[in-house]
């Protein structure tokens, strides 16, 4: 059924040899995690579908979880990744798609050996379904931009090395056509990152202000107006990641709370037993749908199920937690701690019931909200028209704020 | 709790099967003969089953040497979520799937009957109220002395038009399927809900019946032909949400008010948005579930597949149930008025969906027989 | 807090005791229902709110369900009214507010002794939600109209001897302002009426295709291009109505399946039991927010829940069927008669499972949708800002179809 | 069944109690004054309280010969319809509900304690945990021996600032309800999930009480103590859900997002509308609750009163509790991520719905209580 497209003589098996030849070359158990993975980047088997010299092999995409279940079975899984999703998620495929030779030269490999830090400088007070109206100002001067403005809801940018970032150069014209792309240095002068504390107690996220902070005009990403096309690369690859691994029934929050049930026969009323059985069903059908998804994937036949994964995972987050707080009863009326701190990433499941309820709630609004997730389904799958716009061929400066 | 990964996708084949199946139906039975044929004298479209016996879809997962297809249960799925979407009258749920299945269970005895349900010469139906979950206890209501059955059995699937009927009975050495010629029963045709499945009353007075399976192979053949027929249901299932959730898109990008289309209307989109994504994750509980049940069924297979096959059949038609439901009550609730008019066929879909979501047991009653499986013990009364 | 309107005078007491001396003068055991309406209308008290000579006292409003209370306690409940609810309820209160003198004379007292049934050409198959999209056409010819098109959902054109009707008699200017009201005679040439079968089996409305209708320009209701204005009246009384007294606990269908839980305790189950709770508890409020309402009108403060009563109903009906459906199991698999029949009057409760259940589709459509319902609420009562519009300005004949 | 029918509309004098309520609030406790301070050490605020004690609302049910305000529940549910709206930091719910209906219950023993609570001098709180039923058993935590308490009563609703406890314990003559002064026990402040509501641990460790109420007695005024405070409960959750509705709608007015308001795409006015409908139930089913609660409490009141009160305060926990908390929920969805930072005070309203369904009972646990009264009988398990 699908042809082969190009570098597909790399397939799974030679792959496979490949990992195994490169293994028994760089015993994981004795190198240092980083000159393994920087090793591991020059032998092309970092991202197997980017092109060689760059990470990668050019083989075809889909079989990059065979490469790191392979890594995985021989002993190698590596560790401390957490700071790293925006870099490897969102930057390195952006980077690769728009960036010019020396942007790629520069970036790609120290993003991927964790070396380097990334977050993403998008989402704004004002402009946040509707990232397009973006009000982050850049003006170019000389060889360089000077921009200002603010961002928020910037997971990492405390740690972050460097950030990517989307700024209005020309206000003149529609919204999505004033847009530009750019790589910005966090130590930059004029960066200031502040935490933003959220409803749980704590910040995992902040707010940016940029001030008169000069970017180089060789750190932008594609040309001048054209960011709107670079964000999508980014923004497609924003979703909830669909593993290389099955997951098991009962692995998400869904386990927490049927564990509970087990546990205290005390809890147990017959209404709180059909509202966990009705969500371990649909809990249940979750995971099969993302487990049909990733089979797909691993044949490569992507699906639009990603954006309705991400939706039903927000919906379900919220319902089992709001009945976990119900269930513990008196339990629940209480809370772990309020303190303002940064998290100490404590795995979300561990967190107390309370924790889950209100950190769910940002399930349904970070990464595109439930109501533009349902937007993009009914027009992008199902192929409804869309609604008459009022904001598509106005200049930015004269719309609404 | 360990369970293993089940291959959810379409082969190749199968989607050849789909295009078909669904050909067939475009051609010989569109939703509109279908209306037009529910209120004549023969329900079941007989000639539409021969046509399906040309394609093989009456025997499916029957071996070759018996005029089967040598299939699995994952095709048969295939077949039932067309001719759901078909909303088709023929018996394939209870000819090709419940009683078929039961027949299978009970091994060679039954290879006569078998032969000629595969060929479309004959139809068969299992003697068990349509509404019967598969953990019910072994059926009573037919008692079996001197060879001799005699009771009544309310609300048979497909029993109208059948020329066997497979019969769960009780006598005095216990369990017992016997295989009993339909021209020795009364069968009563009952009005149905839904107009598009008949139902029957089936009256034994002293009919003779063969023996085909007793004791405990009578009983585990009644219930892998339950939960089988709970797999394929949810198949069915989902082809009358898809159709639903089709014919809906289709109206509301057409159907205009306002000055524009009604589809462009954020509120509707929404809805759609929500049924799409239910409709996909019903997708993958069904696929799961044919393929469990497959698996139930394969040589080798043992007590853990067919506790993962009773387990995905229950989760399918507590998820499922629902879906189907909703999708046809969105379809007549966004197509308005006309909707609600008899002329247009949405209606069967409706009584279709809301029938099989009590057919083989509520999803109320699928979640409790999960919570069993899966070890969430119900709370005290 | 309320100041006194004109007709003041008459206040609940002195109403009651003109019912008093109307019954003594005739006694309803002996008198003919008939009579005793032409009598009653004389009086001033079939409508007290209505003009003196046509039905009414100029009484406030709020004073009619003491009357209506006052003559049933003294013994007079009118019967068979069932065929005059469009009469009663939507076409006099707009022949009272645009009818000529004429008109009002002719029209008032026989529809209100129900000696004339009347029924309401409005909806037609292109314009249901959207009703000044209708496209009936009307021309002037002379000292009449011409009138052709087709009506749908006609409940009572079968029986009536009058309908209301709108029609489009200038398709030149936007669809609002275009339309004019008439009042049609059923048994004009060209009315010809046709069951509409529904999904229960059976046709309680109709079909109405006119075809070269003459209606005398005296018919007309309002200006000519005023019929939108006119059609406004009539569909405000267009609601769930609110009786005179109080529903009692269980009144609707929740009581019958509450009696078939109780009456059948092989049915129960615990997911069953919790569905019927939560449907019992949502009922009651139902119930209790119409009292509220019931309790507003009779002090003269109608409130914006009549829109949401007529939601509820809806939705409760529907969910409650289909609880009722799956209790019943297999009994639920089957239905009493498909017959293409007019049906006999039999009341709602008392049809079957699968009546309920079909039958109460039609109750979120007709009436209003309950879309449209929440499009009232959201923009009426919550002010929230319109959709941009893309049909107000657009002469009809120019809209998409 | 039969029911009286109680008055559901706001009288004169109630509308004058909100306004008045109201205007205090807003003057001296706006929502971001709250929020600033919950993290304080003393998150309840004594200051309003004596503010609320000038308007009357400290005594509300009281007789005015205790200094109380002569009215009725109908009017303190007002009261607390307007402090729910504020997310106000007072001990209404635990002082002036709880554990005045429990004093007063006990008769006239509880003057003293009851004229202190009226003049706002002193509070007091009912040594329960939050979230108990009304239907609950009789407590055994605390035991009583010789006229000395010992035992520990976990999350106490107002206990903190609380100078007096209303404890029910067991002792040689069965229940009894004690008045023991705060000073005698240990009470442990614990983190709330609702912010603005202080919840501790109390521990008697042989402290002294004095006997109010003693058997059926105490039994009576507990009970009566958790209906009324079920009913008024209600009627904050109905302050709370309000708020929510409001703020939303104001702020989908105003936020531009695609270069038009958010309100005014039909989605947002659907949910929207939704709500609004929801809240004009609750507002139905609260007033029928706080008015079966006065009755019951009108002299002359027999069983039948008390039985409708408790079903009326049943169902509203029942019904608005799912009210209060999809209002907030909803909310924060709404306003997207301004509504998921701790400097919007919105948190503190979904904090409160969450928990105020947790308090005196779960909706779940309602239901079943109400499916005792209105004989609908449970599934065998």
């Amino acid at each position: 059924m699908t042809t082969a497209p190009a570098g597909a003589s790399l397939d799974a098996s030679a792959l496979r040899q490949r990992v195994a030849d490169f293994v028994a070359e760089h015993d994981p158990q004795t190198t240092d995690q980083h000159e393994f993975l920087a090793a591991r980047f020059d032998a092309g088997l970092a991202w197997v579908h980017f092109p060689e010299g760059e990470g990668g092999l050019g083989a075809p995409r889909a079989l990059q979880p065979v490469v790191d279940a392979e890594f995985e079975r021989l002993g190698f899984t590596p560790v401390g990744r957490e700071g790293l999703v925006i870099g490897l998620g969102m930057a390195a495929p952006t980077i690769l798609a728009f960036g010019t030779p020396e942007q790629r030269a520069r970036y790609l490999k120290p993003l991927y050996t964790g070396e380097e830090i990334w977050c993403q400088l998008f989402s704004e007070p004002g402009a946040g379904s509707d990232l397009a109206a973006l009000g982050t100002r850049a003006v170019r001067d000389g060889d360089a931009w000077t921009v200002s403005g603010q961002k928020v809801w910037t997971s990492l940018a405390h740690r972050a090395d460097f950030a990517i970032l989307v700024a209005r150069t020309d206000p003149d014209v529609p919204k999505h056509k004033g847009i530009t792309y750019f790589i910005c240095d966090m130590s930059a002068e004029g960066v200031d990152v502040r935490a933003l504390r959220q409803i749980t107690g704590e910040a995992e996220f902040n707010e940016v202000y940029l001030n008169d902070v000069r970017i180089p005009d060789s750190q932008r990403l594609g040309a001048a107006g054209e960011g709107w096309r670079v964000a999508q690369t980014t923004l497609m690859n924003e979703r909830v990641s669909i593993g290389g691994h099955p997951e098991p029934r009962e692995g998400g929050l869904i386990g927490v709370v049927s564990g509970i049930w087990r546990e205290r026969p005390e809890v147990r009323t017959p209404g709180l037993h059909d509202a966990l059985l009705r969500l371990w069903v649909e809990a249940e059908a979750a995971r099969l749908t993302k487990e049909r998804l990733r089979q797909q994937l691993a044949i490569g036949q992507p699906g639009p199920e990603g954006s309705a994964a991400k939706f039903s995972f927000s919906r379900l987050n919220q319902e089992i937690s709001g009945l976990e707080l119900e269930m513990l009863g008196g339990e629940g009326l209480t809370y772990d701690d309020w303190t303002f701190r940064r998290p100490e990433g404590v795995e979300f499941a561990k967190r107390s019931a309370g924790f889950h309820y209100l950190r769910s709630k940002g399930n349904s609004i970070e990464g595109g909200t439930s109501e533009i997730l349902r937007n993009i389904i009914a027009e992008r799958v199902l192929g409804l028209p869309s609604e008459p716009r009022v904001d598509k061929d106005v200049a930015w400066k004269d719309l609404p704020k | 709790m360990s369970e293993k990964q089940l291959d959810l996708l379409y082969s190749e084949v199968e989607e050849e099967l789909r295009a078909s199946v669904r050909s067939l139906l475009e051609d010989k039975s569109p939703p509109e003969s279908v209306l037009a044929r529910v209120e004549s004298d023969q329900v079941t479209d007989t000639a539409l089953w021969k046509e399906l016996a040309g394609i093989g879809v009456t025997g499916l997962p029957l071996p070759e040497e018996l005029g089967g297809a040598g299939a699995s249960l994952r095709e048969s799925a295939v077949a039932a979520e067309e001719l759901g979407r078909g909303v088709a009258p023929v018996p394939f749920l209870g000819s090709a799937v419940l009683a078929t299945a039961a027949l299978l269970e009970a091994g060679a005895q039954a290879d006569g009957e078998l032969g000629a349900l595969a060929s479309g010469e004959s139809t068969a139906a299992l003697a068990v109220p349509f509404a019967s979950a598969p953990g019910s206890a072994f059926p009573e209501a037919v008692r079996e002395q001197d060879g001799r059955l005699r009771g009544t059995v309310g609300g048979v699937v497909d029993a109208p038009a059948a020329d066997v009927l497979v019969v769960p009975a009780v006598g005095g050495q216990g369990p017992g399927l016997y295989a009993v010629p339909a021209a020795e029963a009364r069968v009563a045709t009952v009005v149905s809900l839904d107009l598009t499945r008949p139902l029957a009353d089936v009256s034994l007075e002293g009919a003779s019946g063969r023996l085909i399976a007793s004791g405990a192979d009578a009983e585990r053949a009644l219930r892998r032909a339950l939960v089988t027929g709970a797999a394929l249901l949810s198949a069915e299932q989902l082809g009358v949400a898809q159709w639903a959730l089709d014919a809906t898109v289709d109206y509301t990008r057409t159907r205009t008010q306002f000055g524009r289309p009604i589809g462009s209307f954020q509120a509707i989109k929404h809805r759609l948005a929500d049924l799409w994504i239910a409709v996909s994750q019903a997708r993958a509980v069904v696929r799961s579930a044919a393929s469990a049940a497959a698996a139930a069924g394969e040589p080798g297979a043992g007590a853990q597949e067919a506790a993962e096959a009773e387990l995905n059949a229950s989760l399918a038609q507590a998820f499922v149930s629902g879906v189907a439901v909703k999708a046809a009550e969105e379809a007549v609730q966004l197509h308005g008025g006309i909707g609600f008019t008899w002329e247009h066929p949405l209606h069967l879909y409706l009584k279709r969906a809301k029938s099989d979501a009590i057919a083989l047991g509520t999803a109320d009653r699928h979640r409790l027989a999960l919570a069993g499986m899966v070890d969430l013990p119900a709370a005290p009364a």
